[in-house]
């Protein structure tokens, strides 16, 4: 049966469809806590996805992180600043109508424009089945993230550049930024009663 | 690092002298202005003493040696002395170029005495003194550096650094119309020096040092080999204007060469300063609004750089110009003395008749020095324009100690009684016995009275004038007439007479101490001068002769073409 | 003993020793005794000296060139004269500058006389001067409240003075070059500017003492000509010839001017000398060197060979002439003749001993000494004029002292008239009769200056209207200065004996006469002319000894008050009429006289008479030695005898026995006698002609300086400054405008753009999404990238 | 023919990532909420992501070309990670918005208007 049923196509088919779908819904949703539960799934869909083209850690992380993560910062806000009349804010038709016409010239044109490409064309001679090498994946991914890229190792022309670099300053970098943003968010997100009033009259005011 | 390695060279005595003694002053005003000395009495004894130091100094160089030691002035040698020669701007062959002969170490004594002088009649200056003494001392710098600098770029700058301060020392403490006449001596000038820049320049992009053998090089003081084929160097312009296929003889504009145009803007240039009529009108008012000590060294020093430049660069760098257009130098001195003479007569202004007796006097000079007639008539014989040309050099000098003392003798009566009207003076010999006598020698100077400095000079050039042009010496002959007259009949107006005739008699005071310490050296060298030239005549003469003669060797290598292609246009 | 060594010595001895006083006096002057009275005492020792020294010059010179009666040397003039320098003032190649020395029998003679003169005149002036010490009150110079002015007195300046003048004047006679000449011409003119000065307060003094000082100058600008033409025409000021070491320590000879002049290989005889020859002849020297184009040694050698013919054809003679006549013109300024005569009278303005010592003795007369002493360097032509000059001066002259009444000024006139005499030999070729009468004259002319001073001292005014008959108050001045009139006169016994004057006035007619006897016809015209002068002499001089001495006194006042002068000023009046009297005798036994002496310093070739001139070749200057004959002797003497009488007689009748009435005569020749009166109208004629013209001609210098340069100045100042307003407005409109205009447009672009800016998060992200796809349209369009499909 | 037999490749994974794109601008667009503004971004960023990871898998290039090999995975990690905290930032934000305003209507905050 092996010829005629391709596992892979199928579970793409199937997470592609799962995360359009959802993703469409999120937009279509109007109340904002459906808003949140497509998007999820929709987040999940693409982890799916990732498992496929064979990045099981950024699936893995996708999930963690998002659906975990991200997924769960949202729905503080959503509960936090939950009102009947604000969980379904939308602009008007007008806005409607044009940005599905924007949305839909985007769309139209990079579906255009991407089975073009010649050097995506052709499939690759064996599609490796779901999980293939993935230990060198991880292997490969710490080791960048502390400095070394031992997927260089091999490639002569970046042994005689000498290019094995890795990434361990951006990874310290991004570490650095997430304690200061979580520091600032923190700071930023500290109830500011008083500022209220006052922004409350500065609104008010020429209402 | 150039300039150290230089420094610790063998020369450096000679070095060290020449900058030091332009710099000296300049480092007084830059410490006047860092360091504020509270006291006004510090500051003038502080910028007297500065001044004295430089005399000392040039007086230590101007002293005979007796083999020529290092640093010190070697009498009879005719050509540079105390060379220095350090690469500036490498770029441009622009080279810190500094050196004494006979034409400048004269004149470079006289800037340092009158300087002096100046100062200790600067006494009663008695507001912004610190400002004063700073920028007359940076002037001092900027006369000094004019007379020993030997690059043109550094001539030049010199000449500007000159002129700054000498604006606002007039338009700051002179007179009433002070900034009319501030004004007016700044635009002649600068127009002048703007000449003059264009001359340099011309000269220098026509210049090509490599047309110069070895030793004319080495004598020009360039020892590198040049980055490019064009230099500032007067030496080495001499020497390049000297040569028979001269680079500045193609022609430049007009049919005329280049040496043509560089000569007659250099001279324009410098005949303002000189000045000549007609450009001539600043001297008056910039000296009856100049106060007492600028016009002293206004009269005494910057006049003389007009004559100095004439004959340091115009003759030595464009002699075929300077041949074809001595008729208009001469002239021009001629009509000077004359015009001079006679609007001196005119005027009631006390200074403005010193002033204008400048302009006659210094008509002297260029006459002197354009004398040209070194000529195949008399045998290229170089005599009669050697005598000339020192005694214009000797004419500059005697006319810087007499003018000097002239406006200084003008200050002290205006001190006293606040107008200069010619016909309200009188009887001041009776008043003021000592001024009287004072007066008397050093107006006498100026009339030209033999045993006193202005006759030897006055002489000179009349007498060595006659083998030039028969008419220029015998009209410069008459003009000896006016002088007496004018300077007589000042003598009669303000000495003379019963009594004094002007507002505030009871202000007519004797000599204060200070005032005779300032005239008594002048009129004392009057007196030396008159009766021993030689003390001067023996610096300028060996230059003079050395120029005079190169010019006639000139005539006879260079322009006997022209004899022999038209015979008759030779003698002027 | 050496005298070429020793005579220098002494005579520059003589010749330092009154500067040397003059420094003393100028810097202790006032503290030397009270109020400076042994400043007197120390000039006048001062002056004796040198006096003493001149005579011992004298002396060694005789030792050394005994006199001889004959005349004329036949030895070359260099063995008769000493030449050298002192001091080098400076030197230009072969142009030497130097004070040097030219000393011959003229010399010795001029240095003992004005020594001698000068030594009287000092003594006298001790009395004279002597209210100097004191206070003085001056009468003649008024305040301007009419107050009389109080000054204090200058004795010592006075003596200061004149011991300066008496150095210049002997430098001016030992001068052996015409450079120290010209240097000592003038100090001894400013010595008289200042003592013509003295009384400065006084505005008719000070006038006077610039008056004499510019005319003076007019006539030194002439002499500088002549010194031009003969320094770069002959490479030499010097008079004579003598070795000196140059540079290298070579003896080299000195060229002088005589020697060029008059070569001794040509007998003496005046021929141009070969610098001005090629001076004048320069067209044909440039001809010349452009046929050799750049060899000019061959050249040289072409021209030296041209040269004789040269000189033939003329060239030269012209410049030859002119130098002559250009020294020639400093004498007459000097010594007072006839275009520049008009500064000697108001000279009077000075003291009386100064006028005694400089505008009668010594100075005025240095313009003669000058013309004898470059007499060989005259061509005939000169000397032609040299002599009308002459003989016009002393007729002027004459006339003018005729009607003078101001004694001094009768005085000034004669001294103008003898100097005219003295001109006038030696334009006619007297040499020797000049140079004699210069001597003789300077005795008398100073002995009568001080008796007129003496006069004046008694009196207190210069009128002679207000003198008479003091001949009984003071008799010693009376007599002294009738000895003064008759030596002046030139009285004596025709062909036996008289006074100085006797002699030299003969000589110089004789001159005239043999000149007329040489030259007939118009030649006779200075004889006459001489003839007339002297007749003019005795009348004016007796009219003033009438005047002042006999007779009765006209101003009783002045008369009570009068007084015979103190014994200190009556000695020398005294000596120097011993003096005029004797001067011209020869010493007793032998034939040694003054006029020997001369005869010794006779230039060579003068006694030969004068060769003709190149334009007036008719004209011949006859020798010397004729007019010595017997005959000519008689006859002039006798007719100078007997116009001087008759002179002498008009006077007496009609001021001494007032036999005709002066007023009378005075109306009878109306026009003439103002004519005379207002001496000729010269001093107006000048201002006419020269002073108000140079005036104006300065005020329109200034004029033109103040409105033609000054305006054009300021002009082209204003005009720069128009433009820069120009180019202000056009800074202002155009290209500010053209800024300003960028900038509103750019404001209001920017308004239009806002309303983009509408905080609509909608609109933003559309316009992000619209942009993409604008991006796309351009990649793909215009960027060629082609992406498949499209 | 049958789908799912033949292969997917590379271009069905950007094919994805531009839908989730679209949809994420899409969702800015029309969303007044800011929480619904930021679903989104964070689509947007899914989109991105999706699109690196299919650079970067082996099994979607051929041999001949790497592809961008490991960079793809590291960024991706690096947009999740920055996506959180612009999560957490933006959150904050939304919440001192929620505060001042007192409203989350986006369309509210117009100080910055031109």
């Amino acid at each position: 049966m092996h010829e005629f049923l391709e596992w892979h196509s199928c579970f793409f088919y199937l997470f592609a469809l799962l995360a359009c779908g959802f993703a469409v819904a999120v937009v279509w949703a109007g109340n904002i806590v459906y808003m949140a539960c497509c998007l999820a799934a929709s987040l999940a869909a693409v982890g799916g996805l990732f498992f496929l083209a064979g990045a099981e850690f950024l699936g893995a992380v996708q999930l963690l992180l998002y659906i975990g993560g991200t997924m769960v910062l949202l729905v503080f806000g959503v509960m936090l600043t939950a009102r009947r009349t604000l969980n379904s804010l939308t602009v008007g038709r007008r806005y409607w109508v044009l940005t599905l016409f924007v949305c839909g010239t985007l769309l139209g044109m990079l579906l255009m424009v991407l089975p073009g490409v010649a050097a995506w064309e052709e499939l690759p001679t064996k599609t490796s089945p779901v999980g293939v090498d993935k230990p060198a994946d991880l292997e490969q991914l710490g080791f960048a993230l502390l400095g070394v890229r031992m997927d260089r190792t091999g490639v002569p022309e970046a042994a005689q550049r000498g290019d094995f670099s890795g990434y361990l300053l951006a990874f310290e970098l991004l570490s650095l930024h997430l304690v200061v943003v979580l520091i600032g968010a923190a700071y930023l997100a500290r109830a500011k009663r008083h500022v209220v009033r006052a922004a409350h009259q500065a609104i008010a005011g020429p209402f | 690092m150039a300039i150290f390695g230089y420094y610790i060279s063998a020369e450096s005595l000679t070095a060290w002298l020449l900058s030091l003694i332009i710099f000296l002053p300049a480092l007084g005003a830059l410490v006047l202005c860092v360091f504020p000395i509270r006291s006004e009495r510090g500051v003038k004894w502080f910028s007297l003493v500065i001044t004295g130091i430089v005399l000392l100094l040039v007086l230590w160089l101007a002293w005979p040696a007796s083999e020529g030691g290092v640093g010190r002035y070697s009498l009879g040698a005719p050509g540079m002395q105390n060379l220095v020669a350090i690469p500036w701007i490498p770029a441009f062959n622009i080279q810190y170029l500094l050196g004494v002969d006979g034409v400048s170490l004269p004149l470079l004594l006289l800037t340092a005495l009158l300087s002096l002088l100046a100062v200790a009649a600067g006494w009663p200056i008695s507001e912004g003194v610190r400002a004063y003494h700073a920028l007359f001392l940076l002037l001092e710098t900027g006369m000094l550096g004019v007379f020993v600098a030997l690059d043109l770029f550094l001539f030049y700058v010199f000449w500007e650094v000159m002129l700054l301060p000498m604006y606002f020392l007039i338009g700051l403490w002179g007179g009433p119309r002070r900034e009319y006449a501030a004004i007016k001596f700044f635009l002649f000038t600068l127009v002048g020096s703007v000449l003059i820049l264009l001359a340099i320049l011309l000269l220098y992009f026509n210049s090509d040092v490599r047309l110069l053998d070895a030793d004319q090089l080495r004598q020009c003081m360039i020892t590198a080999p040049p980055a490019s084929p064009h230099t500032f160097n007067i030496l080495a312009l001499a020497e390049l204007g000297r040569l028979p296929d001269s680079p500045f003889q193609e022609t430049f504009l007009w049919g005329k060469s280049v040496s043509w145009w560089a000569f007659l803007l250099l001279l324009v240039g410098f005949i303002i300063k000189l000045p000549s009529v007609p450009l001539h009108t600043w001297l008056p008012d910039a000296h009856v609004e100049a106060p007492t000590p600028i016009s002293m060294i206004l009269a005494g020093v910057l006049l003389k750089m007009g004559g100095y430049g004439v004959i340091r660069l115009c003759y030595p760098i464009c002699p075929d110009a300077a041949y074809e257009l001595s008729w208009l130098v001469c002239t021009l001195g001629t009509v000077s003395m004359l015009y001079g003479a006679l609007a001196a007569m005119a005027q009631k202004d006390f200074k403005r008749l010193v002033a204008y007796s400048s302009v006659s006097h210094m008509g002297y000079v260029l006459l002197g020095l354009g004398a040209w007639s070194t000529t195949a008539a008399v045998r290229y014989s170089s005599d009669n324009w050697s005598m000339a040309m020192s005694g214009a050099m000797f004419q500059m000098i005697a006319h810087g100690i007499s003018s000097a003392g002239m406006f200084f003798l003008v200050g002290v009566v205006y001190d006293r009684v606040h107008h200069r009207d010619l016909d309200r003076f009188g009887g001041l010999f009776g008043r003021m016995p000592e001024y009287g006598g004072l007066s008397l020698v050093i107006f006498f100077a100026a009339l030209g009275l033999p045993g006193l400095c202005g006759f030897v000079g006055e002489f000179l050039v009349i007498l060595g004038a006659w083998s030039y042009s028969k008419a220029l010496a015998v009209i410069a002959a008459t003009t000896v007439i006016l002088t007496a007259g004018y300077i007589l009949w000042t003598i009669q107006r303000v000495y003379l007479g019963a009594e004094y005739k002007g507002p505030r008699p009871e202000k007519l005071t004797p000599m204060t101490a200070r005032e005779i310490a300032v005239a008594a050296p002048l009129a004392l060298l009057a007196v030396v001068l008159g009766v021993y030239p030689r003390l001067m005549l023996d610096y300028i003469e060996p230059a003079t002769r050395q120029t005079a003669a190169q010019m006639a060797r000139w005539t006879a290598d260079v322009h006997d073409e022209i004899i022999s292609s038209s015979g008759e246009t030779d003698e002027p | 003993m050496d005298v070429d060594l020793w005579l220098p010595r002494l005579l520059a001895l003589a010749w330092l020793t009154p500067l040397a006083s003059f420094a003393v006096i100028l810097f202790f002057g006032p503290r030397l005794g009270r109020s400076g009275r042994y400043a007197a005492q120390l000039a006048t020792v001062a002056v004796g000296l040198s006096c003493l020294l001149s005579f011992a010059a004298l002396g060694i010179w005789l030792l050394h060139y005994p006199l001889s009666a004959a005349h004329g040397a036949h030895e070359p003039a260099a063995q008769r004269a000493l030449c050298g320098e002192w001091y080098l003032l400076c030197a230009f190649g072969k142009l030497r500058f130097v004070i040097s020395y030219y000393i011959d029998a003229l010399t010795l003679a001029m240095f003992c006389m004005v020594t001698l003169v000068a030594l009287c005149i000092h003594v006298y002036s001790w009395g004279y001067m002597a209210e100097e010490l004191q206070e003085v009150t001056d009468a003649l110079a008024p305040l301007s409240d009419g107050q009389p002015l109080r000054r204090k007195g200058r004795y010592c300046r006075f003596f200061q003075w004149l011991s300066l003048f008496c150095f210049s004047m002997l430098g001016l006679v030992v001068a052996g070059n015409l450079a120290m000449v010209f240097v000592f011409w003038e100090l001894v003119g400013i010595c008289s500017y200042l003592l013509i000065g003295f009384w400065y307060e006084r505005r008719s003094a000070a006038y006077a003492a610039s008056k004499a000082f510019i005319v003076n100058r007019v006539g030194d600008c002439g002499m500088l000509v002549g010194l031009m033409i003969l320094l770069s025409g002959l490479g030499t000021l010097s008079f004579g010839v003598y070795y000196i070491r140059d540079e290298q320590g070579r003896s080299v000879l000195q060229a002088g001017i005589f020697s060029q002049v008059r070569p001794a290989r040509s007998d003496f005889q005046l021929q141009v000398p070969d610098g001005l020859v090629r001076m004048s002849a320069w067209r044909e020297v440039l001809k010349i060197l452009g046929a050799h184009g750049g060899n000019t040694a061959a050249a040289e050698k072409v021209i030296s060979e041209k040269l004789p013919d040269w000189r033939k054809s003329g060239y030269g003679y012209g410049l030859l002439l002119l130098a002559g006549l250009g020294v020639f013109c400093g004498c007459v300024g000097k010594s007072a003749q006839f275009p520049l005569h008009v500064w000697l009278p108001d000279a009077m303005e000075g003291p009386t001993p100064v006028s005694a010592l400089i505008h009668a003795a010594t100075m005025v007369a240095a313009g003669v000494y000058l013309v004898g002493r470059f007499y060989p360097a005259f061509t005939p032509e000169v000397l032609l004029i040299i002599a009308v000059v002459g003989c016009v001066t002393l007729l002027l002259a004459g006339t003018i002292a005729l009607t003078a009444t101001d004694i001094k000024r009768v005085l000034a006139y004669s001294t103008v008239s003898q100097l005219g005499f003295m001109m006038l030999a030696l334009g006619l070729g007297g040499w020797l009769a000049g140079v004699f009468h210069l001597l003789t004259h300077a005795f008398f002319k100073a002995l009568l200056f001080l008796c007129a001073g003496s006069v004046i001292h008694a009196c207190g005014v210069n009128e002679m209207p207000c003198f008479g008959g003091l001949r009984r108050k003071m008799p010693i001045t009376a007599w002294t200065m009738l000895i003064g009139c008759l030596a002046i006169t030139g009285a004596g016994i025709p062909t036996l004996i008289g006074l100085s004057g006797f002699y030299s006035k003969d000589l110089i007619l004789s001159q005239g006469f043999s000149f007329w006897s040489a030259n007939p016809g118009l030649g006779g015209w200075f004889f006459f002319g001489a003839l007339l002068g002297a007749c003019l002499t005795a009348c004016y001089m007796f009219r003033l000894w009438y005047l002042t001495f006999s007779g009765t006194p006209r101003d009783a006042h002045i008369y009570q008050h009068a007084h015979e002068s103190p014994r200190v000023m009556s000695v020398p009046l005294v000596v120097l009429a011993l003096l005029a009297a004797t001067v011209g005798w020869k010493a007793p036994g032998t034939d040694w006289s003054l006029r020997t002496l001369l005869e010794q310093a006779c230039p060579p070739g003068v006694e030969k008479g004068l060769s003709h001139g190149w334009y007036w070749p008719a004209v011949t200057l006859p020798a010397e030695k004729p007019a010595h004959e017997y005959y000519t002797a008689v006859i002039v003497e006798w007719s100078a005898f007997l116009v001087a009488l008759i002179g002498f007689l008009a006077a007496t009748v009609i001021y001494g026995m007032r036999k005709l009435d002066p007023a009378v005569i005075r109306r009878y020749f109306a026009p003439l006698y103002s004519l005379f009166w207002h001496k000729w109208w010269f001093d107006e004629l000048y201002g006419l002609l020269f002073v108000r013209p140079v005036l104006k001609l300065s005020l329109l210098a200034a004029a033109i300086d103040r409105h033609v340069w000054d305006r054009l100045a300021d002009g082209s100042a204003r005009a720069v400054a128009a433009l820069a307003r120009f180019d202000d407005y056009f800074d202002r409109r155009l290209v500010d405008g053209a800024v300003n205009l960028l900038a509103r447009w750019t404001q209001a672009s920017a308004y239009r753009l806002r309303r983009l800016q509408t905080g609509n998060l909608h609109s933003y992200i559309l316009w992000l999404a619209a942009g993409l796809i604008g991006l796309f349209v351009l990649l793909t369009l215009y960027w060629n990238y082609t992406m498949a499909g499209i | 023919m049958n789908i799912f037999a033949s292969p997917v490749g590379m271009v069905h994974y950007l094919m994805v990532g531009a839908v989730l794109f679209v949809c994420g601008i899409a969702c800015m667009a029309t969303k007044r909420n800011i929480l619904g503004v930021l679903m989104g971004i964070e689509l947007v960023l899914n989109g991105a992501n999706l699109n690196f990871v299919a650079f970067s898998a082996k099994a979607l290039v051929k041999e001949s070309t790497m592809g961008i090999g490991l960079e793809g995975t590291v960024i991706a990690l690096f947009v999740i990670a920055l996506a959180a905290a612009e999560a957490a930032v933006a959150l904050a934000i939304a919440l001192s918005f929620y505060h001042t305003h007192a409203t989350v209507d986006v369309d509210r905050g117009q100080e910055l208007k031109g």
